[in-house]
């Protein structure tokens, strides 16, 4: 797999890929020292520049890497950490992995910055703003490209860093506290995972170098040694925490609380994967502990189902789309539990595209709404808002999976995958991907269709955003739609191209267990029943949600005609309906209301909050301990020192 | 050597010069004395050599901490120019005491008998007595430096016996001859040994402040004024600390299993103690008190690893909390002089509209105490947990550390939020001088230097 | 010249460690139990005689001068101590009118 | 009879000792502990330790105790000055209690260790003298005899500094 040394050790390559990150950097210094002095475009452009230019060279990187034979290579700049036999370089890992990671971040993140261009237009804090987004994109960089576990736990704070002061930037006017708190709770409960598995992996293997790990990984012999699944899942813990899977997923909805941009880029396209790609990146390690992927495939699995259950009852369109994404995150661990590493890389990819476009499409409702997030007061805005509409629908049928787009093929590709694994697990992949055509839908209905349900005087305020903000939609609902073809499955005749460029990754892991590798245990004739499950239920539930959200709410005749045949088909079918919805859909939603507040509130937050008050708890009493009185300082030294040496002498 | 006859001169050529009647030359000439006494120290490195009938050994190790802590000195003298201003009479009393003080911060790192350390300690904590109490008509002054000095010369005492015992049981206070006597006899010579070396880690815990021998610590952090405070907190604890480490490396290596448990303990309840006693506070100095006791129990952990990562550990986490701490303490001094006083949280609100220097010098402090990346606190954290890691039997401190960590950052991250979020109480700009200034952001980027390249001390021994 | 004197033959070395242990403890106690300043300060004063003596007694026993060496120099910080100890308690007294440490517990919590 | 004699004034200092703690009276700690001073000295001659025992006279009891006195005396608390605030009787058990444990403590950990003793071999009686001590101090032990005056050199500054009365501060 990675070769140790770099092939090409070419002064230029390095320059360039040191700018990558550095560019955001530099962007991030002149937003966060000029910010008072910038114009606002000045701002804007600085910070869309920096992140285009990174985004140009890394495209020119993947040219070049696909140009020289596809040979991964480090690139080493200094000696970054020595401390005796501790020696870690400051070096960029490149290859196919870190390459794709490189294009979506830099290539969704400019133009996430594009539309942050726009629709902060109107705030003051908009170098700030624009300097935070720079920093998150430089930690995130360094994260991907980083060539030891030590570089990537860096990122990895600076992201989580980013994200916790981009949650607060709106401080005033949202529960700031409570949601900045709990985010940085779950995620130091993560960061303390990972950290204690890079010191475990130190301990094991001497290095922490992704190259010597890795290759002393490989020599390994025995699968499920209890160091492996130590270090697995304490890696695991970490990716939980920072992508949000059971139990630690509760911040990520409260994460919503910060700008729209931020929740697109943060919370949804990027930071929220590096789990995902932290896991892939370790493919080796995780080979090697197959109950941690057990375990992984489980938490995935139950995940997805729990989110998308929440998911159905959320008014706020930023929840449910949240909710939607922690969703998604475990169709991705999902698939990495059952060693799909690709697949699971697919649907990060897609997943990026569509997520980052819902996000974009709901920043645009709610800034044409004036920050009202509430579905309940929207309706009818598809007129209003034609382009945000028809970008917002691609995005909705690209996570509901219906083919061709986007998200149709990774989720297809992935869920048979786990059909091959476990079946049921597919069936709670598929019990979750209903509920994900039917609360996107629900949302997309609620929004855009039926008559507009908030005041009047607002009604006159709807409009379209302006340029700098439709063009991202655009180009992504442009990516949700083609994004797929990146990989057609096999039945379809054509080449797997992702899965075929990612394939030199698991060259080690291949060797450890063949087994896990081998591709086509599905006939084709299953493979397409699979897809026509798949969407069959994706349509139902895109039905069911068209009977309760538009049938229901007594929409305008046109559209009645234009839906006909559909309509017609149900209309008759309509105390079936009914009786669906008393008798499903209503404990379904009740279901998920309770286990919102069962797990969500009282569990997690239970558990959240009892550990701070548990902390505060314990420093009062130890106030009370610090009397101010000197003998009794003396009086508990003196007892401490006579409970000590009883200790030494006289036990044990 | 040459720092330890430097300081003594130039402490009492301070002595004299106060009395000239301006004193502004003070702060010039007790800088360029430092400066001088750093650069003859760096004359000693990889010339390891022992004086006078092997009382001190100033090898790398004794160089390093010595730097360090002139260095710390160096850079916080330049935050005493209130005294500067308001013309304090005894401004040259307590720069020369400094200095003075820094001959015994010298001894505790480079001794190789017992006398030696004794006489540091000595030297360096009635330095301490005298300033801490300095603020002579201020009441808190006078509390913090009569409990200081009563718990001091208390603990002084069990840190003697702890000696007596020692001596009594291997005749001898050299360090060497000691390790030589416990090597014999496997570690554990006698009771009268064990219970000497454990009063011996009792004596030296209370002066780094380790739980549960911290009580001191808070009320007189507290009560002392502040540049004295930063002074403590920072030169007085990595002497004490890098002093500890000597002591076990060169005399009680072989007795590791009798004084481990022990040490251990304090550890964990140094870092639980230190770091839950932060959270509930509301003023800011105090809170600094309880972390300052939170980082001794960092600085514990790499001497419990005790392995030949330790050294190299301590002296990267000194340096870089005691960078953190002087900007900490220094930008306190300014709020709370210039804000009625007021200690507290509050007196943060806003600062990062009005300062925004200041600010960011602080958040930069703050990062690198909670271990943020991309500071120097990042790495020493980083370097005392893979120390520990080691031995994979220690795991678990390093679980807890992490979690004490955490709760670190969340009561590190209090002022970041005042300074950023809270608007402000009291909009006027707190003044501060260039040079003060310069200083601050002469330490910030060498917090950041050393969180992008910590190799630069981190293989210094 | 070199006669052993009576009380080094007669009386073991334990019953010295006895004795200082004692001695400290008692000087422990007072520190503990009293509220004057100076008396508590007297009472350390006591904890360093019985280091002394127990420190006496070993070099002697072993006619080793080390260890008398080293109660010279307890004994001169013990001066150091004094003095500024003394300072510090006539200071707070000029501002509290007491030398009462209960009284002093302004700095808590 | 040297026996006798270390008996009787190892109880005579242990006595003096326990009256420095009990009496209420500052004025009559500071004698006792002079007392305690003398009796310590006695087991200095005992141990053939002629200079410290001259030393420990004039050091501790002769300018140590002045010292006390003085200050005991400057602020006029010949009288009992702890009665103001009645310390409670716990704090006083809680104090006994935990010392007597310590010293169990540390009695029964040492009990079994046989230090050792003298060597009649090797032993001299001329250790405890001036001219052996002074040879050694300046010998072996100049370093830290030299450091010793950077920490007068402290104490003075210091003690000059926080006792001196400064511009608009109450007199006495």
């Amino acid at each position: 797999m990675q070769e140790i040394v770099m092939p090409r050790m070419n002064q230029d390559m390095a320059l360039l890929c040191l700018l990558i990150p550095l560019l955001p950097f530099i962007g991030f210094l002149l937003n966060g020292l000029g910010n008072r002095k910038f114009s606002k475009g000045l701002v804007g452009f600085i910070g869309c520049s920096t992140v285009l230019v990174s985004f140009l060279i890394s495209i020119y990187l993947f040219l070049d890497f696909k140009a020289n034979g596809s040979q991964a290579y480090t690139v080493d700049y200094y000696n970054w950490i020595s401390a005796g036999s501790l020696r870690i370089g400051f070096s960029f890992l490149i290859d196919q992995l870190t390459l794709l990671m490189l294009l979506m971040v830099t290539g969704i993140g400019f133009l996430i910055h594009l539309y942050s261009a726009g629709y902060m237009s109107h705030d003051e804090g908009i170098g700030k703003f624009f300097s935070f987004l720079n920093l998150f994109m430089f930690s995130m960089l360094l994260l991907v490209m980083g060539s030891n576990y030590v570089m990537m736990f860096v990122g990895w704070e600076g992201v989580g860093l980013c994200s916790y002061l981009l949650i607060g930037f709106w401080n005033k006017n949202t529960n700031y506290n409570n949601a900045a708190k709990k985010a940085f709770i779950m995620n130091r409960i993560g960061d303390l995972g990972f950290l204690l598995g890079i010191f475990l992996i130190f301990i094991t293997f001497g290095s922490v170098s992704y190259p010597q790990v890795f290759a002393e990984a490989s020599k390994l012999t025995g699968l499920d040694t209890p160091v492996m699944i130590g270090i697995t899942m304490f890696l695991f813990i970490g990716a939980m925490g920072k992508s949000a899977q059971i139990p630690l997923f509760t911040w990520l909805p409260d994460a919503m609380a910060g700008p729209t941009p931020v929740s697109a880029l943060i919370h949804a396209a990027t930071m929220v994967t590096a789990g995902i790609y932290m896991v892939i990146r370790s493919n080796v390690l995780f080979i090697l502990a197959p109950t941690t992927l057990e375990v992984i495939a489980i938490i995935g699995a139950a995940t997805a189902l729990l989110a998308a259950t929440i998911g159905l009852v959320q008014n706020d369109i930023k929840k449910v789309l949240a909710y939607s994404t922690v969703s998604q995150l475990g169709y991705m661990f999902l698939a990495l539990g059952v060693m799909a590493f690709s697949s699971s890389m697919f649907h990060v990819l897609m997943h990026a595209f569509f997520k980052a476009l819902l996000f974009l499409g709901a920043g645009s409702v709610i800034h044409a709404m004036s920050n009202e997030q509430d579905m309940r007061r929207m309706g009818g805005l598809r007129k209003a808002l034609p382009v945000t509409f028809i970008t917002f629908l691609i995005g909705t049928l690209a996570i509901s999976g219906i083919p061709p787009f986007a998200g149709f093929f990774s989720k297809d590709e992935l869920l048979a995958h786990v059909f091959e694994h476990n079946k049921i697990l597919w069936g709670v992949g598929v019990l979750a991907s209903f509920m994900t055509a039917f609360y996107m839908f629900r949302a997309l209905f609620l929004t855009f269709f039926g008559k507009f349900r908030g005041p009047e005087e607002q009604k006159h305020h709807l409009h379209e955003s302006p340029a700098v903000m439709t063009v991202p939609l655009i180009v992504l609902a442009i990516l949700s739609t083609i994004g797929g073809f990146l990989g057609i499955p096999e039945v379809f005749g054509a080449e797997h191209v992702l899965g075929d460029y990612l394939a030199p990754l698991y060259t080690y892991a291949r060797s450890i267990n063949p087994a896990a590798f081998e591709t086509g245990a599905v006939s084709h004739e299953l493979e397409f029943i699979l897809m026509a499950v798949s969407v069959g239920v994706a349509v139902l539930a895109i039905i069911i949600a068209y009977f309760m959200y538009i049938k229901k709410e007594e929409v305008p005749a046109e559209e009645n005609a234009r839906l006909a045949p559909v309509h017609n088909l149900l209309y008759q079918k309509y105390y079936i309906d009914e009786l669906y919805n008393s008798l499903i859909v209503r404990p379904v939603m009740w279901l998920s209301n309770a286990v919102h507040r069962l797990v969500d509130v009282i569990v997690v937050d239970g558990i959240v909050n009892g550990v701070g008050r548990m902390v505060i708890l314990s420093g009062r009493t130890l106030r009370y301990a610090q009397s101010g009185a000197i003998g009794f300082y003396l009086l508990v030294m003196v007892c401490s020192i006579a409970l000590i040496l009883f200790l030494n002498f006289f036990i044990g | 050597m040459t720092s330890i006859i430097l300081l003594s001169i130039f402490g009492i050529i301070n002595l004299f010069v106060g009395f000239m009647k301006s004193k502004r030359i003070l702060l010039p000439l007790s800088l360029l004395f430092l400066a001088v006494v750093f650069g003859a120290n760096l004359f000693s490195w990889n010339e390891a050599q022992s004086y006078f009938n092997h009382m001190l050994t100033i090898d790398n190790y004794a160089v390093a901490f010595t730097g360090i802590m002139v260095l710390a000195t160096l850079l916080l003298l330049p935050f005493s120019q209130h005294y500067i201003e308001e013309a304090n009479e005894n401004l040259a009393e307590f720069y020369s005491l400094l200095l003075f003080s820094l001959v015994g911060a010298i001894m505790m790192v480079s001794y190789e008998n017992m006398l030696m350390l004794f006489i540091g300690i000595e030297i360096l904590s009635i330095a301490m007595y005298v300033l801490a109490g300095s603020d002579k008509r201020r009441l808190r002054s006078n509390e913090a430096a009569l409990k200081y000095f009563l718990m001091g010369a208390f603990f002084t005492g069990v840190l003697l016996f702890g000696i007596v015992l020692i001596y009594g049981a291997t005749g001898s206070f050299y360090l060497t001859d000691i390790a030589a006597t416990a090597a014999v006899n496997d570690g554990t010579v006698n009771a009268m040994f064990t219970l000497g070396l454990l009063l011996l880690v009792i004596g030296i815990s209370f002066k780094i402040s380790a739980a549960p021998f911290h009580f001191w610590a808070p009320d007189v952090y507290e009560g002392t004024p502040t540049l004295f405070t930063s002074y403590m907190s920072t030169v007085v604890k990595i002497a004490g600390v890098a002093a500890f480490y000597k002591l076990m490396a060169a005399a009680f290596a072989a007795s590791y299993a009798a004084w481990f448990p022990t040490l251990i303990a304090i550890t964990v309840l140094t870092l639980v103690v230190g770091n839950i006693g932060a959270v509930v506070q509301t003023n800011f100095k105090r809170m600094l008190a309880y972390s300052s006791v939170s980082h001794a129990g960092y600085l514990l952990m790499a001497l419990v690893a005790f392995n030949e990562r330790s050294d190299a550990s301590i002296l990267f986490y000194s340096l870089s909390y005691a960078l953190a701490t002087i900007v900490a303490f220094a930008v306190l001094q300014y709020v709370s002089e210039q804000r009625n006083g007021d200690e507290t949280y509050a007196a943060f609100n806003g600062l990062g509209k009005t300062n925004p220097l200041l600010a960011f010098a602080m958040t930069v402090a703050m990062c690198s105490l909670s271990g943020i990346p991309l500071t120097a606190g990042f790495f020493g954290k980083l370097f005392v947990f893979t120390a520990v890691v080691q031995d994979a039997r220690l795991m678990w401190l390093v679980v807890v550390a992490v979690l004490m960590a955490a709760v670190g950052i969340y009561y590190y991250f209090k002022v970041v939020i005042a300074m950023y979020m809270q608007p402000a109480a009291d909009a006027a700009k707190i003044r501060i001088g260039s040079f003060a200034s310069f200083m601050l952001i002469f330490i910030t980027v060498f917090t950041i230097l050393l969180g992008i390249a910590p190799a630069l001390v981190s293989d210094l021994l | 010249m070199n006669q052993i004197p009576d009380i080094i033959r007669t009386i073991p070395l334990n019953y010295y460690l006895y004795f200082s242990t004692a001695l400290f403890i008692i000087g422990v106690i007072g520190v503990l139990i009293r509220r004057n300043a100076i008396v508590i300060f007297m009472c350390v004063e006591l904890m360093l005689n019985a280091v002394n003596l127990l420190l006496t007694a070993i070099a002697s026993y072993r006619a080793d001068t080390n260890g008398q060496v080293f109660v010279f120099f307890i004994m001169a910080v013990a001066a150091a101590e004094v003095c500024v100890g003394l300072a510090i308690i006539v200071m707070t007294y000029r501002n509290t009118r007491s030398t009462d440490v209960q009284l002093l517990n302004n700095l808590k919590w | 009879m040297t026996e006798s004699l270390f008996y009787f004034l190892a109880s005579l200092t242990l006595l003096c000792a326990l009256m420095v703690v009990i009496s209420r009276n500052p004025v009559h700690s500071v004698l006792f502990l002079i007392i305690t001073f003398f009796t310590i000295s006695g087991h200095y001659i005992l141990l053939n330790a002629q200079f410290l025992a001259a030393v420990n006279i004039i050091v501790y009891a002769g300018a140590i105790m002045v010292l006390f006195l003085f200050v005991i005396m400057f602020l006029n608390m010949n009288k009992d000055s702890e009665s103001r605030v009645k310390t409670s009787t716990l704090s006083k058990f809680a104090g006994t209690i935990a010392g007597g444990l310590l010293f169990v403590i540390m009695v029964a950990a040492v009990k079994d260790t046989t230090i050792a003793g003298y060597n009649a071999d090797t032993f001299t009686s001329q250790t405890g003298m001036v001219e052996t001590l002074g040879a050694v101090l300046f010998t072996q032990y100049l370093l830290p005899f030299e450091l010793a005056s950077v920490l007068f050199l402290v104490a003075m500054v210091g003690a000059v500094m926080l006792g001196k009365k400064e511009a608009g501060e109450q007199h006495f």
